[in-house]
């Protein structure tokens, strides 16, 4: 049981990790939480589910829609709402993607009906791969790899490109880094379109796994952002080694001390963990000094 | 005179760089004690080890005779030791007043059940408010404040805004005042008046003055005795005349040439 | 003297139920009951009166339900309050309703909060889960067998009174639970659980949750390649769309059922299927959409009952001569003034592989 | 500056008479109030309603002294409203204790926990705070949910309650809460006035300055907890109360997501701000779903949905504009409803220039 | 209005001056030019090598070859001192050029080397100071606009500074400098401006404003020996007040 615990804590683990990826790329670039990331993410799967399912658009160009969707989506709610608050607090940011969050899960309410559906996905969420008497569906195998390749890419993109800096610098300073001739806003629309994607691929994944409705995001993306904040919501392995880690740890207190705390127990130990380190376990802690 | 403060073998390291090592000096009550160096030698950091915001790895810091090296901040300024900061550190989004009125934190009592429910001018919570406000008074008309005083602090311009810390710091009614260039970014004039303000200080309000500072103008007018630091370590410590001529303190602080 | 809500032509009459969030799915019965209403003011209406129908989301939160009730009662002046869904939030408005004298019929739960202790003007429907789940478990253990039987439901009123009936049959027959295990409502990932139901060799497992927890449990399950029997509560009775959103891992699921399957040739089904593509030919023809009908159907027979005096008291003793009155749902009888529980009754039914039912009893009377 | 200052008036609750006339006024209009809604339902109000704005409007409060003033986030304040609910009903319930003591007992024990959440929280900043006290919010009520002592999952109904032998109805409620919600604004205010809110607001904009001023930043800090916690306990003893009936799964993470809106909606830093927030935000809540009763945009909203839409989802409308209404407010008017009003207020003051 | 009808010219290759008070406005007129005040400028117009650059963006002049030291450091306290620099010269492609400029910053501040790989946020004040002056550099600009860069920094370094700024200069650079430290200001400037309350007052060759009696009073502190401090200090308030 051991092993097949932490086989299906890592499944899930990549979920919360793609969840945390994408609040954490914007997190880097603006300190704002993205609340909607969820709804956002739900919104772009219910346009694949009517492509795929409606029109029957063939996988492959469904995906491509819907990222394009998502990417469209993001850029407008940036440019549209988030850019034109004047003198934004973190708190108002915070508040604005909240509101947005609503908005999104009412428009899906109104359009699409409140019943659960049924993704229609290419992997089957049911037929499983044997590793050495380990189950793993094939869902659930193909999540860990595409988390693991988009982690690895996006990882690259921003360590090895002054874009990663980049982004860095202009949640520090705004004022500074436009006068390095950093496009901030450009960086903005780009971030969040980049994360907006990231959430796209979560959400169709989450959705293929179990079931679509519109609150399907409203538990992982908790948890996507508790493993954000485990892993230091600053730091891009950081949400992928969180999000692993919360999955492994909530699969074995699960199965070995109690179901019934077990989602409460992620955050228990969340706290702990930032007793010790409180800004995650990769990122830097910093001090401001006087 | 005895000393007020006094800093023994003083260490601190950040990562392998030691900002201050094995510094020491004594500071005479109702003296003008300034600390110059080159940039990074550590000046703020021993006013940071004295204010009790880092902790030295070794080393002892007496206040009175008494040991503070392990404070924490607050305790520190419950001891009567304020201070200035280098990048100013007020509380913007406070009026000059409500800045200064933090200053008598320590010197009130109020807490949140007398705070919350005083009803009339005689209660003790709205009695100590107004003693207090009194003295604040004072000090804003010792640093000639009143224009400020009822503006948020985020509006004020620069030279004022040091002026309204160095006030918070004095309306802590200190014992020892640790200024961190309380001059820099102002205007010649602004110095001026502030170097009578810190002989002020000294003299009419008999407070001890630690001094960081780049300006040398200054430095000669006001101090008493002056300590030369370069990489964390004493290079010269004597009387003003002393240290402008020492040697090492022209090469590493001063530069050679010129005057 | 004037009856709230009562005119010469008009009867008002009102609905709570969620339409938004997470709970929204449960609120079809309250749309559904607009179509019973629909249909009545299409044929007259009930002695001369029509009816206003009023239907208000409350989101599944108690402050707004009971901001609902009062609405109801200060501002529109109903009738009656007719259907409404939900335990936590049907119990902030209980009182409140009872004491302002408001006639309320068919609560959307089979909880015993509505008949314990008795309340004379709130006359309950929906078989109590509890019995419901007792009876089940004698089915699976008796008629089919079962000795190893497991339990899986919701953490919530409904899931527990699930629980209680299961345990409370086990330990009459003096047999143990193999393993139960509960899941949040907004849990999504359930692997874990299947995991343990899986060790616990259960041969049958009681599912007592929502949709999406089956679905998510199913599919975890079959991953995992445990295939025990499975069966459940009337509450996921919607084999169409549980087998849609469990692709296909419905099949083989017993279920137990409050009315009258979807495609049934039962002369009412058949007339009510009729005023839906009339009325309201958007809505998809779902169990929890018929049963908006279902739990009403009594109230009306009620007001038929009492005439065209209608009060608050003749409607009362109306619905308590009411005995084996069946419209599509359970037998609803109200044996005088210490029974407000009408439905006693639900039968099973097995999922064949393409979705369809296998009605395999009659209607089996549940309660003593 | 010769002018005699009489520094009192720094810290007076009426620092002019129109101030002092206004609030007596508006007192008045408290105490009328619930004869003008029950003869005419003002904007469909009940005095349901109403109670339930004013329960809100004390969270928000006090959710706004740690928020607003202390500068540190909160998403689980629903756990100490709903900590509130519970202890003063248990103790009503279970001991008979009289709702005067119950009440205050409510505040405390939440408050006592808002302590020691704020131990955990005294290093943590933003989203890290913010994670830390929304895993509080949830195991707060998962655990009463476990507890078979607070009713288990099924909840608890409140005891009914007396007044000179007659039971309470709302309008009773009414006059309790305003009491009690007058007064605890009339605290906030002035506690932020005086010492502890100083230090408060010190924190917030330079904690180690506050600390070099002497400030105890961890008791502070706890403090602000504790305090803020304190009125959402007491806030939930009454909503217990009003409700009737509690039930440990209505206290969720929306909840405190919605405290905090009210919040900043309304105006951070301010003690009218959250006031204005929680009986906007209270109201559009429960009233929003009018819109589809309205003569004309109803049934357009209608058509539409049957068009484009779905019927079913037609209730969504109300959703949609509440996050509309919220958006709008935080990005035309950062300061919230409040800002607003000072807006009006002194364009009013030079109006004719 | 913080500023009313300043109009300056800075020649190519020059240094340029902008001197003045506190509040005067010498920092609003940087920012104007770098395009940072949110309310562009209600009139006038300002051009760069002939081409209008006010309504632009910030991130458009700093391509166009302006580089600002901002006032109070700025610095990107979580980046390393190394990443800071990075962002200095985020604008350019050649890294050959800015692997020379690096060099270049190393050698006139060598402690920014000895603390590359710390955060920036937890520099002394004048190695911030360096920092940000260094960073403005990395982006080698045609025009460099520098804001107090004395600020905080001890003697010997001012000295460097000044410098150093002359040094860039004879490279080509053409520099626009805010000081407060007037007399080292105008000691290597080619012209410079007096500002004060938003307006220019006067404006020359340092030689000729050195001659000024009022600017030698007030912004040089050369004042008549007899004079007592006290007596002094009180005059030159109630004249300013
Ligand atoms: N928190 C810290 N982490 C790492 N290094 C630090 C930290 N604080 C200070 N330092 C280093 O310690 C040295 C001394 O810093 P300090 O601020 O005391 O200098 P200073 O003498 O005040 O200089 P300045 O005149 O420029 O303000 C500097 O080199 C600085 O980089
Ligand atoms: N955003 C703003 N809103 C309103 N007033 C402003 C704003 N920015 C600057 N001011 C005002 O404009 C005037 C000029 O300010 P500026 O910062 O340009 O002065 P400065 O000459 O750079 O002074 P210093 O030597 O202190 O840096 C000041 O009186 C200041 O208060
Ligand atoms: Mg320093
Ligand atoms: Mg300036």
């Amino acid at each position: 049981m051991f092993g097949q615990l932490i086989v299906s804590g890592l499944a899930v683990g990549a979920c919360y990790a793609l969840l945390a990826l994408a609040m954490v790329i914007i997190y880097k670039t603006s300190e704002v939480l993205n609340f909607a990331q969820g709804e956002m993410a739900m919104i772009s799967t219910f346009i694949a589910f009517t492509l795929l399912d409606t029109y029957q658009v063939p996988f492959p160009y469904a995906l491509a829609i819907t990222f394009l969707f998502a990417i469209v989506l993001a850029i407008f709610f940036e440019m549209v709402f988030l850019r034109q608050a004047k003198d934004p607090t973190v708190l108002g940011l915070i508040i604005i993607t909240l509101g947005f969050e609503m908005v999104l899960m009412g428009f899906v309410g109104w359009k699409w009906g409140p019943d659960q559906r049924a993704l229609p996905f290419p992997v089957s969420n049911i037929e499983a791969y044997t590793f050495y008497g380990l189950i793993i569906s094939k869902i659930n195998f193909w999540t860990l790899i595409v988390s693991l390749v988009l982690m690895l890419i996006l990882f690259l993109f921003f360590r090895y490109t002054k874009l990663g800096i980049a982004m860095r610098a202009t949640q520090q300073n705004q004022l500074a880094a436009r006068v390095m001739g950093i496009r901030t806003k450009w960086i903005f629309s780009f971030t969040w379109a980049i994360s907006s994607m990231v959430g796209a691929v979560a959400g169709m994944l989450i959705a293929a796994m179990g079931v679509l409705d519109p609150p399907m995001m409203m538990d992982p993306l908790l948890k996507g952002f508790a493993s954000g904040v485990l892993g230091g919501m600053t730091s891009l392995p950081g949400a992928a080694v969180g999000g692993a880690l919360l999955g492994v740890i909530e699969n074995l207190f699960g199965g070995y001390v109690s179901l019934s705390f077990k989602s409460v127990v992620a955050f228990a130990i969340i706290v702990l963990m930032l007793c010790i380190k409180p800004s995650g376990l990769l990122a830097k802690h910093y001090v401001k000094k006087v | 005179m005895a000393s007020i403060l006094k800093i023994e073998n003083l260490t601190i390291a950040f990562g392998g760089i030691k900002a201050v090592n094995n510094v020491s000096f004594e500071v005479e009550k109702g003296a003008i004690y300034s600390i110059i160096g080159p940039n990074g030698a550590g000046k703020t950091t021993i006013f940071n080890c004295i204010s009790g915001i880092y902790p030295p790895n070794s080393g002892k810091i007496f206040f009175k005779g008494e040991e503070i090296t392990h404070l924490k901040p607050y305790r520190v300024a419950k001891k009567r030791i304020a201070r200035t900061f280098q990048n100013i550190e007020l509380f913007s989004h406070m009026s000059t007043m409500d800045n200064l009125m933090l200053g008598r934190h320590i010197h009130m009592k109020t807490g949140v059940w007398r705070g919350a429910t005083f009803i009339y001018k005689n209660s003790k919570a709205a009695k100590e408010e107004i003693e207090h406000r009194g003295k604040v008074e004072e000090v804003i008309d010792f640093l000639d404040l009143q224009a400020a005083r009822n503006q948020f602090v985020i509006n004020l311009p620069y030279g004022t805004r040091k002026l309204v810390e160095l006030g918070r710091a004095l309306a802590l009614e200190p014992e020892l005042i640790l200024l961190d260039e309380p001059s820099a970014g102002m205007n010649l004039e602004e110095k001026g008046d502030m170097i009578f303000s810190i002989q002020d200080i000294r003299d009419d309000l008999g407070i001890t003055v630690l001094l960081v500072e780049h300006d040398m103008n200054l430095i000669m007018d006001v101090s008493d005795r002056i300590l030369a630091l370069n990489f964390g370590e004493k290079i010269a410590e004597g009387l003003p005349e002393e240290i402008q001529r020492h040697p090492e303190v022209l090469k590493a602080y001063l530069g050679e040439e010129e005057k | 003297q004037a009856v709230r809500g009562v005119t010469d032509t008009e009867i008002l009459i009102g609905q709570w139920g969620p339409q938004t969030g997470p709970a929204a799915p449960w609120g079809a019965v309250a749309r559904g009951t607009d179509l019973l209403v629909k249909m009545i003011n299409d044929q007259g209406g009930i002695h001369g009166r029509k009816f206003k129908y009023f239907l208000r989301d409350d989101s599944y939160m108690p402050a707004k339900t009971k901001a609902i009730a009062k609405e109801f009662v200060e501002q529109i002046g109903v009738f009656a309050v007719v259907g409404g869904v939900g335990v936590a939030t049907g119990m902030t408005a209980r009182d409140y309703l009872m004491e302002n004298k408001v006639p309320w019929g068919g609560p959307v739960t089979g909880v015993y909060e509505w008949i314990h202790p008795i309340q004379k003007y709130l006359f309950a429907v929906y078989p109590l889960y509890d019995d419901e789940a007792f009876n089940m478990t004698g089915y699976l253990h008796e008629k089919l067998g079962f000795k190893k039987i497991a339990m899986f439901y919701q953490n919530d009123d409904y899931g527990k009174q699930g629980v209680m009936g299961v345990e409370r049959y086990l330990l009459k027959h003096k047999i143990k639970l193999v393993e139960k295990v509960s899941a949040e409502v907004t849990d999504r990932d359930l692997s874990t659980h299947a995991l343990k139901l899986k060790n616990s060799g259960a041969e049958a497992v009681i599912m007592w949750t929502n949709p999406t927890g089956a679905a998510l449990i199913l599919g975890e399950s079959a991953k995992i390649g445990f295939k025990p029997q499975w069966a459940t509560s009337s509450t996921l009775s919607d084999s169409a769309l549980m087998m849609q959103i469990t692709r296909g891992l419905w099949g083989g699921m017993i279920t137990s059922f409050f009315g009258e399957l979807p495609d049934s040739n039962h002369p009412l089904m058949v007339k009510y299927r009729e005023a839906h593509k009339k009325f309201a030919p958007q809505e998809r023809w779902g169990v929890f959409y018929y049963a908006g009908i279902i739990f009403a159907e009594p109230f009306f027979e009620g007001v038929r009952r009492a005439g065209r005096n209608l009060t608050t008291e003749s409607w009362v003793k109306a619905m308590e001569t009411i005995k084996d009155f069946q419209g599509i749902g359970p037998p609803i009888t109200y044996a005088g003034i210490k029974d407000r529980q009408g439905g006693k009754h639900v039968f099973y039914g097995k999922v064949r592989p393409d979705g369809s039912i296998e009605r395999i009893t009659d209607w089996i009377r549940i309660t003593k | 500056m010769d002018i005699k200052r009489n520094y009192y008036e720094d810290i007076e609750l009426f620092k002019s008479n129109t101030i002092l006339v206004w609030s007596i006024l508006f007192l008045i209009f408290l105490a009328i109030l619930p004869w003008f809604i029950m003869k005419y339902h003002l904007l469909g109000l009940s005095i349901y309603i109403v109670n339930l704005i004013a329960v809100h409007a004390i969270v928000a409060i006090g959710l706004n002294i740690l928020v607003g003033f202390t500068g540190q986030i909160s998403m689980g304040h629903a756990g100490f409203f709903a900590l509130g609910a519970f202890t003063a009903v248990i103790l009503v319930l279970r001991w008979s204790f009289p709702l005067w003591i119950a009440l205050p007992v409510a505040g405390f024990v939440s408050s006592a926990f808002g302590f020691i959440l704020g131990l955990p929280a005294l290093r943590l900043k933003g989203p890290y705070l913010a994670i830390a006290t929304l895993g509080f919010g949830m195991t707060i009520t998962t655990i009463i949910k476990r507890m078979e002592f607070f009713g288990g999952r099924m909840g608890l109904q409140a005891p009914k309650l007396e007044l000179f032998g007659t039971p309470m109805k709302d309008i009773h409620y009414y006059y309790v809460i305003m009491v009690i919600a007058v007064l605890m604004t009339i605290g906030a205010v002035k506690l932020i006035k005086t010492r502890v809110g100083r230090a408060f607001i010190a924190i917030r904009d330079s904690d180690i300055a506050a600390e070099a001023m002497g400030v105890n930043l961890t008791y502070y800090k706890t403090l602000a907890f504790a305090v803020s916690a304190f009125y959402a306990g007491v806030a939930g003893g009454l909503y217990a109360f009003i409700l009737g009936f509690i039930n440990p799964e209505s206290f969720h993470l929306i909840m405190s997501i919605t405290f905090l809106a009210m919040v900043v909606v309304g105006g951070l830093g301010s003690v009218m701000g959250p006031i204005c927030g929680a009986t906007l935000m209270t109201y559009l809540d429960i009233k929003l779903q009018a819109i589809q009763d309205i003569s004309l945009i109803g049934p357009a909203l209608v058509t539409l949905s049957q068009k484009y839409m779905s019927i079913a989802g037609i209730s969504n409308i109300a959703v949609i504009v509440y996050g509309l209404i919220m958006i709008l407010i935080v990005l035309f008017e950062p300061l919230g409803i409040f800002g607003f009003w000072i807006r009006t207020k002194r364009y009013w003051k030079t109006w004719p220039f | 209005m913080a500023i009313r009808g300043v109009s300056l010219e800075v020649q190519e290759r020059q240094i340029v001056s902008i001197l003045g008070s506190n509040g005067a406005g010498k920092t609003t007129i940087l920012k104007t030019i770098m395009g940072l005040l949110e309310d562009q400028p209600d009139k006038g117009t300002i051009e760069f090598i002939g081409k209008r650059i006010d309504g632009k963006d910030a991130e458009d002049i700093v391509h166009l070859g302006i580089s600002y030291v901002p006032e109070g450091r700025e610095v990107f306290p979580e980046l390393s001192v190394e990443e800071n620099l990075k962002m200095g010269a985020y604008t350019r492609k050649d890294r050959k050029g800015v692997k020379e400029d690096h060099e270049r910053v190393i050698t006139h501040f060598p402690i920014l080397f000895q603390r590359k790989d710390q955060w920036a946020g937890t520099l002394s004040g004048g190695e911030q100071q360096m920092l940000a002056i260094g960073r403005a550099l990395m982006a080698r600009p045609k025009l460099l606009m520098l804001d107090e860069p004395s600020l905080g920094l001890s003697p010997i370094l001012v000295k460097e500074i000044f410098g150093i700024v002359k040094t860039i200069n004879g490279e080509g650079t053409t520099i626009l400098l805010v000081e407060q430290n007037a007399k080292m200001a105008l000691k290597i400037s080619d012209y410079a401006f007096v500002l004060e309350s938003g307006r220019i007052v006067a404006a020359n060759v340092p030689n000729v404003l050195l001659e000024d009696e009022d600017v030698k009073e007030f912004y040089l502190g050369i004042r008549s020996e007899e004079s007592a401090k006290g007596y002094q200090r009180w005059k030159r308030k109630k004249r300013w007040r």
